[in-house]
Order: structure tokens, then sequence, then C-alpha cells
């Protein structure tokens, strides 16, 4: 049963990789973004203090949505993804493995690299640690919800921009929450509430993420 | 033993056959033929699951395949038109990683028997990108020499960038594959020797 | 009755540019979501005899035998 | 192929299209009609004779298109989602058909809701546009309906374009309450509590019954708008039939 799952996981893990460039370009994709806020809106301390999760979680935002496209695109040219859905195990099994490889090679790498960018913003340490716990629970979000929509819009003329258009309306509930997570903390009022809804969101994302994305790549396929 | 019932497959807003009922017995081979565009690799790919029928149905040992997924698919071996290889790996994880996404268990000994057998001994190590046509091809069919026991073989155009050696060898393989009771349902558009009774399917007969 | 002359009427208490704003907007979209609606229904039916004349009376889609 | 045969395999199949396709020709009228009788019954009560809201004055008069396309787009949304559904369970072509005829009214309804809180939040709040839950969450439906309409356009294989409609329909539906209850907390830690459009503070009961009037004036423009849609959709589904073609000759005989 967990055999495709493990061999799933563990190729797209040696893809990336072998392919390391491409997570290092989504990596600098997401420090370059929030490095671009402050000559926008000033470097005046104060205000970039204020506004430093939501940039953050914005870049992150972004970050991952830039590199949906590769969650099934290569699979889907070469022809594997037709091998996968051949598979007598359940397709849910394997969707979850490789989400989850493309969130341990592209959202982790954010979540590690988000407290430095927040010390640029000269964010205080307990924020910083709000900002990782809640990077850690609302990018799987991402990924999951994401991955229905590249699963959408797989094989499609001008794909990447349509991908967006579906995501990102789906993705307000995770900015509002992860990013007021860090308010919330940063204001007094405590960060437990928001993470708490995060969590929760996570849970039912993984629920019903992968069995919407099992089905749009049989839609994809055929 | 795998049945279709008449079988209708639409493409786009194209019928392209409809009416179709095949049969195929243990120790059987059948090609289908017909011109491009006749809906061959679209028949392939909805015997074997990955496309819905407009109507009928496909049956495996007498029930619907829709309902006994699993089971069809651990008896199904399937090779499409690409061959499912990451250019980024080499032949040997291709492999590897091909066999155990289908639940079966592939260890490095027998895998690396298969490359040996298939002729691409040398390269097992080489990333994928380096190798010809005809080389990926054969990844892809080394897959064979691992799926014994699946008994039903669904392969499209598996003669395709192989070279006069390479296809008399396949066909050696096909042909002992029915001698062990499995099946084999292709398209070709060369003229191979079989050993065994080749059946034909002419889908330009159907054609709507 | 609440007003004393169309005048009144029209001038809406002095919000006549949001009020008249809104209801002729959505006449507007509503007569546009209609015409689309009947043009389609015009192009396709054109769309549909075109083919279906190119292809001597058979049904429209039906691809001849030698096409692939 | 002969003609015979083909009618023996499209019988077998097509059977629901080719009936419902005359039965919504007739239907779409009435329904029209209705509608058309509703808007002006409901037009009257809205203007002549729901009173002069106390706080507010006469703007509040947009509230009689404003309240009902904003429930109506919300409501467009679900019934997609339940079509869709009713698609992928039960494999019926209809029902997808159905869906898509009714994600551009829903969209203009959406539009329409927008426009008007608009054109209402200037007097009222002094500003076009304020980050209130209810618009913000309307603006973000308008953007699942663009995503629904722009996935199955863009897909060419009309099936396929189907089905990834109708997941995407019900992800979204599924999305819809969370992304209400999100922006609406997001906006009570920003804001405090904003004035609600809608919670004018004694609702005249003609007012009440204006607002409903026209929502069900929008509900039978709804249905008439798309069945008027889904013709063309199914005929243009439809078109390798024997009765298309068929409907095709007695259209072209028409002058």
């Amino acid at each position: 049963m967990l055999k495709p799952f493990v061999a799933v996981l563990a190729r797209d893990l040696l893809l990336a990789w072998r392919g390391r460039a491409d997570v290092l370009v989504t990596l600098g994709f997401f420090v370059i973004v929030a490095c671009l806020f402050p000559f926008g809106v000033g470097a005046e301390p104060n205000q970039l203090r204020a506004i430093a999760p939501g940039i953050l979680w914005v870049a992150a935002l972004l970050a991952t949505l830039l590199s949906l496209h590769r969650l099934f695109g290569q699979d889907f040219a070469d022809g594997t993804l037709e091998h996968l859905l051949l598979s007598p195990e359940p397709t849910v099994l394997w969707v979850l493995a490789k989400i989850l490889a493309y969130w341990l090679t592209t959202s982790l790498p954010l979540v590690v690299a988000a407290p430095g960018l927040g010390m640029l913003f000269d964010m205080e340490q307990g924020g910083l640690m709000v900002l990782c716990l809640s990077l850690a629970l609302g990018t799987p979000i991402l990924s999951l919800l994401g991955a229905v929509g590249a699963a959408l819009t797989l094989g499609l003329r001008g794909g990447g921009m349509l991908l967006a258009l579906l995501v990102l309306p789906l993705f307000v509930p995770v900015l509002i929450f992860g990013a007021g997570a860090v308010e919330a903390h940063l204001s007094g009022t405590g960060a437990s509430a928001h993470l708490l809804l995060l969590s929760g969101g996570a849970l039912g994302a993984l629920v019903l993420g992968p069995w919407a994305c099992a089905a749009a790549l049989r839609v994809a396929a055929e | 033993m795998l049945e279709t019932r008449s079988l209708a497959c639409l493409r786009g807003d194209r019928l392209l056959f409809r009416g179709l009922d095949l049969s195929l017995r243990p120790g059987e081979m059948v090609r289908i033929l017909g011109p491009n565009g006749v809906g061959k690799t679209s028949l392939l790919r909805m015997l074997c699951g990955l496309v819905a029928p407009e109507a009928g149905e496909v049956l495996w040992r007498g029930t619907p395949v829709r309902r006994e997924r699993e089971d069809f698919h651990r008896a199904l071996l399937y090779l499409g038109h690409s061959a499912a290889l990451n250019d980024l790996l080499s032949p040997v994880e291709n492999l590897r990683f091909a066999v155990r996404a289908g639940g079966d268990e592939a260890g490095k000994e027998s895998c690396d028997a298969a490359l040996e057998r298939i002729g691409l001994a040398a390269q097992r190590d080489l990333p994928c990108r380096v190798l010809s046509q005809g080389q990926r091809r054969r990844v892809g069919l080394a897959r064979l020499f691992l799926a014994a026991g699946r008994p039903l073989w669904v392969l499209d155009e598996p003669f395709n960038a192989l070279d006069v050696g390479a296809v008399a060898d396949l066909a050696v393989t096909l042909d002992a594959h029915c001698a062990r009771g499995g099946m084999v349902l292709l398209t070709t558009h060369q003229d191979i020797a079989f050993a065994t009774p080749l059946r034909h399917l002419d889908l330009g007969a159907l054609a709507c | 009755m609440n007003w004393n002359s169309w005048a009144a009427f029209w001038d809406m208490g002095g919000a006549a540019f949001y009020v008249w704003g809104s209801y002729g907007v959505t006449f507007i979209a509503i007569v546009a979501e209609l015409l689309l609606v009947f043009r389609r229904r015009r192009d396709t039916l054109t769309r549909l005899l075109r083919l279906r004349r190119a292809q001597g009376g058979r049904p429209a889609a039906a691809s001849p035998d030698s096409s692939d | 192929m002969t003609m015979q045969s083909s009618r023996g395999f499209h019988l077998f199949h097509f059977a629901a299209p080719n009936t419902f396709y005359p039965l919504a020709g007739r239907l779409a009228p009435w329904f029209a009609g209705l509608a058309a009788l509703l808007a002006a019954l409901g037009l009257w009560l809205a203007f002549f004779v729901a009173p002069t809201d106390a706080t507010q004055g006469e703007v509040y008069r947009v509230i009689f298109i404003h309240v009902p396309a904003a429930w109506m787009s919300m409501f467009v949304y679900l019934v997609m989602a339940f079509w869709s559904g009713m698609g992928i369970i039960f494999n019926t072509r209809l029902s997808a058909l159905m869906a898509r005829a009714l994600a551009p009214t829903g969209a203009m309804f959406c539009f329409v809701a927008l426009w008007t809180g608009a054109l209402w939040g200037r007097p009222t709040w002094g500003a076009y546009w304020v980050w209130d839950a209810r618009l913000t969450s309307q603006l973000l439906l308008l953007f699942l309906y663009f995503g629904y309409i722009a996935l199955t356009e863009a897909i060419e294989d009309p099936r396929r374009g189907d089905r990834a409609g109708a997941i995407l329909a019900l992800v979204g539906a599924v999305n819809v309450p969370i992304i209400y209850f999100s922006v609406k907390w997001w906006n009570t830690l920003h804001q405090g509590a904003s004035v609600s459009l809608t919670k004018a503070p004694s609702m005249a009961a003609t007012m009440l019954w204006g607002m409903l009037i026209m929502a069900l004036a929008a509900w039978a423009y709804t249905i008439a708008v798309a069945l008027w849609r889904v013709r063309s959709l199914i005929l243009e589904r439809e078109r390798h039939t024997d009765w298309v073609s068929a409907e095709l000759d007695r259209q072209g005989a028409r002058p």
C-alpha cells in the first residue's frame, strides 16, 4: 500500500536534489520580492515593522504560485502521470506523496528563510517564531489547494496565468489567518486562535485536497 | 480475459468508433490496425481505463473494470507512446521507480538484469537525457522483463525506433509471454513475424 | 406617493447619480447579457448550418471515413 | 455511416438533451415574461410605495437591486456547484451544460452587486470602496466566477472542460463559506464593526417586500437566460446527432 507513496516521495526528492537550481530560484524569488517592498513603501522602520508579516506572507504565496507548475508539469509531459494513474494502489496516496515532496522542497525552505527576512524588517523574536509557525501551518494548505489548480490547468495554453486566477482567491483565507497570526501576536492579543484556525484549515485541505487533485489529474490525463 | 462490449469513443466532438466488441483470451495476441488518427491510441488508453468510454464497457474476467479497478491494474502493463522517463534520472532509477510505482517489488539485481537483457547495461547510470530515441524506448521495454506477473500487456507502437535486432528480440519476448498464457494487445505499423497466431482488429473498418 | 413631481423623482433627493447610476448600469448589464445570449444562438445556428451545407446535408460533425 | 445506425446509438445516449432542448425553448419565454412582470412590480414598490429612509434618504433605494443581486450571485454559484456534483456523480452531460450556462449570469449579478455596492457606499461611507467583509467576499466570488469561465473556455475538449469545471466549482463552493468567514474575521479585526449596508435599522415591510419581489424577478430572469444559453450549448455539443440536423433543417428553412 505504501510502496508507491514511498517510491514517489523518494523520486521527487531525488529529482529536486538533481534540479536544485529550480528550488534555489524559488527561494531567491521569495527573498527578492520581500526586499522590494522597502523601496516601494519607504524605509521608515515602524511602518516596515507593521507591514512585515503581510509582506512575507504575500511573498511566500507568490513564490508558491510561481513554482506550482513544477508539481505535475514534467510528469504530464513525459507520460509518467499515465503510469502513476495506472498504479493499482489508490491515486490519492501518491498524489499526497507528490504534494509532500513539493512542500518539503519548495515551502520548507521558505519557512526556514522567513526569520532571516523578518529580521531585515526589524521584527522582534516572538514575532519571528509566530511567523515561522504560521508559515509552517499555512504553506501546506497553499500546496494542497495549489495542487488542485495545477492539476486542472495541466497542458493548457496560458496555464500559468489561469492557474493564478484559479488559486489566488482560494489562498485569501490562508493569507488572512497567516499574516493575522503574526499581527495578533505583535498587538498582544495572542495568535493561538489564528494558528488553530490554520491547523483546522490544513487538516481540511489534507482530507479533501488530494481527492480533488486526483480527480483533476484523471481529467487531465484523459 | 479482457472483453469489450459495444465500446464507443468520442474525441473532441468526433465519434472515432462505436460498437466495438473485442475479446482477448489467455495466449492470444491482437494487433490493432488502421490509418493514423483512427483512434488506435485512444482505444488502448480506453482499455486501460485512462479514458472513460463514451458508451459500452470494458470487462476484465467478467467484471467491469470500473468496479474492480485495482485488480485490473494489478494485471495490466501499459507502455504508451512516450517512454515515461525523467531526463534527470538514470535508466535504472527510472525503471525501479516505474516498477515500484506500479506496486511491485523491484530489486536492484532484477532491474540490472532487465536492463542488461535489453542491451542497456553500459548506459545504466547515465542520465536519460543523453540517450537516443531507441535507447529510451528500450528503457521502457525493460519493464516487460519485470512484469511476468502481469498477464495483460497493452503496448502502443512498441517497435518504434528499435533496430532490427531489437525488433526480433522483442517479438520473441512477446511470443514467450503468450506461450506462458499471457495476453498481448499492440499497435504497430511494421509487419513483424510472430510465432503466435496474430489476430487483427481493423479500426478503420469501424470508423464513423 | 413619494414624489411631488417628475423632477423630484429624477433628482432622488440629491442622490440621483448613485441611484440612477446603479439602476442604469444594472439595466445595461442585463440588456447586454440578453443581446449576447441571442447573438450566440444566432451565431451557433449559422455556423452549424454552414458546416452542414459544406458536408452535403450529413450530420454536421460526422467525419468522413477517410479523414484522420 | 448510415442514419439508421447513428440514431440507434444516439437515442440510447443523448435522450436527455434532445428532449430538454425543445422543453427549454418553450419554458424560457414564460420565465422571461414572469421576470419582466415581477421586476415591474418590484420597481413600482421600490420607487413609489417604499417610503424614504429616515437616516439614509433616497439613496437606500439601491438596496432593491443590490441585495437581490448579491443573493443571486451566491445562490447561482451554489446551483452551479450542485449541477457540477450531479454531473460528476451521475455522469450526465446536461448537468455540466447547465453549470456552464449559469456561470455568466452569476458573474453578471456579482458585478452588479459590486457596482451598486460601490455607488451606495460613496454617500454612506464617503468612499466608493471600503474593504467591507461583504464587498470583499463578493469581489472574491467574482474572481471565482472568472476562474470557472476562464478554465472551461480554455479547455478545448468539451468533456474535459465539463469535468475540470465541475471540480473547480465544487472546490470553490467548499471555499466560499471559508472565504466569507475569514474576510469577516479580518474585517472586524482591522476596522471594528463597520456599518453594514443591508442592516437598515428599521426596515419597513414594504422595503422587504420590494426586495423579495426583485429577488424573485432575478430568479426568473436567471432561469430564462440559462435556458436560452443552454439551448445554444446543446446544439453545439450535439451537432453530430440526427435530431440537431433536423432542427437545423427547420431553422434553415426559415427566412
